[in-house]
């Protein structure tokens, strides 16, 4: 990359599916940076989640809040914000377990935080109590590849 | 292709072990909006379905409320002893089914052969 | 569509290259409104040259500037503006002639404005002097879908 | 895919009809980064290379600075008697080089086997 960073945003009303443009902006920004496609697929499930949370939690599906995504490019890794309006999630949160999931001694919901973590290099989320939350994400590109 | 929700296709197969299987073919996206699809069609089937193949080689995308859709479906099978056989999730998906853990109760196979003679295993 | 009008905002370094950014954020959008792949083509093809456009000739490649798009969905129509921090085209813009062309009597490029308006429904360029100025396009849904 | 820029290969066919065909298999994007792969690579060629078979199959992203490209490797090859043969464009793209009017100029082939054919015609 010849330049040391470069973010680019994007705005979506909080309606559930509009978390499938934040993907394929992610997707196309993942490619651009040269990502394998594996990871753009990790990318683009973790940033779904964050989307999903955000307009369901953190927006309460109230279309008229927006929910920001800054994509920040750097020589080695992507770094994703997802911001909404809320106050973030409550921590700690449960942790999946299929085997209560099944059963039905847990909600079947409940995997999406997980899912971030586990897909990604580093997730944190952060709460600014005056502006809202957001979710932070950072996806390392392989060292090979540089 | 254009934004079509989720579609299911329900099928009757035999694959050539007797007892007939039914299928259902998933095509688009499942989540959080799929519930008729996904709960209203196994509710749907009849009783004497016993062995249940889901073919999800048709969906775009998953996110995890619609796993969590898959998860309800799989309770409810195995509280009516219905077996549930998968296959077709990308390499991705399968990845994410592991990470939650649904392969301690269902196999993802990798295609439709390997998963309709899993029923006679 | 349940909403009459939602919106959806991009802004982009002007690099060449993130066009396919805006290309790939669209064409989400288009397929989320239940546009038929070829038209989700024309809408690619459209942002694209109006990106490069703005980014080339609107903000001179000065990665500092923003592109910004701007996607307006209504129930018949998706709206696309994209902005840059320029004057805008000077009219008349020269029409492409290929026969000029393989005489080399017109340089090779400057079909990017032809193809926008040749690919939409709609096509016009906005100038407004004190910040910039910005492309308009309307491509609409084929009536037999709604 | 990840985003590799410009590729092209070349290589040498003989569609039965003799002399040695050169085609120039494009792979990526073509825009106006692609100057070198494009212009250079033509220019590259030995002057024996009278019949050019390109190959647009494997483009993903065409612009019309790319496009422009093409226009300035067909007057550049008119200058030489060169004949040029496309195939592989998508039917938007198609339609998109009919637009500019590149059809006047060059045919554009559904396959490579058509467009092979269209030398010895
Ligand atoms: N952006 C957010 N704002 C507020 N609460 C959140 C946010 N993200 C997650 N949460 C809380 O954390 C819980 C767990 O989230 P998650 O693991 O994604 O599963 P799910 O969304 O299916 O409940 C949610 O139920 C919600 O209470
Ligand atoms: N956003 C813009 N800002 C300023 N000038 C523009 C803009 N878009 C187009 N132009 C002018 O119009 C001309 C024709 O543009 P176009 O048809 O896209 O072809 P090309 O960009 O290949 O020259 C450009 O060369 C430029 O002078």
């Amino acid at each position: 990359m010849k330049h040391a960073f470069s973010s680019i945003e994007l705005s979506l009303p909080s309606r559930l599916g509009f978390e499938k443009i934040a993907m394929n902006t992610a997707a196309s920004v993942g490619r651009i940076m040269g990502f394998p496609e594996d990871r753009i697929e990790d990318l683009k499930t973790a940033i779904a989640e964050a989307c999903i949370n955000a307009i369901e939690h953190g927006n309460r599906l109230d279309e008229k809040l927006v929910v920001g995504v800054t994509l920040s490019m750097t020589p080695d890794a992507l770094e994703v914000r997802v911001l909404d309006t809320g106050p973030g999630p409550r921590f700690p949160v449960e942790v999946p377990d299929i085997d209560k999931k099944m059963n039905e001694e847990q909600q079947s919901r409940g995997m999406g935080m997980f899912l971030i973590e586990a897909l990604v290099d580093e997730a944190e989320w952060v709460s600014t109590p005056s502006s809202g939350s957001y979710a932070r994400m950072v996806i390392r590109l392989p060292k090979s590849e540089e | 292709m254009p934004d079509k929700g989720t579609q299911v296709k329900m099928e009757e197969i035999d694959c050539g072990a007797g007892q007939p299987i039914t299928v259902l073919r998933f095509i688009g996206d499942i989540t959080s909006l799929s519930q008729a699809a996904v709960l209203g069609t196994y509710q749907g089937l009849p009783d004497t379905a016993k062995k249940i193949l889901i073919d999800f080689s048709k969906v775009e995308y998953l996110n995890s409320s619609g796993i969590a859709l898959v998860i309800q479906m799989m309770i409810a099978a195995s509280k009516k002893g219905q077996t549930i056989q998968t296959f077709g999730l990308t390499p991705h998906f399968q990845k994410v089914f592991t990470m939650v853990g649904i392969t301690r109760y269902t196999k993802l196979h990798p295609d439709e052969q390997t998963a309709c003679a899993a029923f006679s295993a």
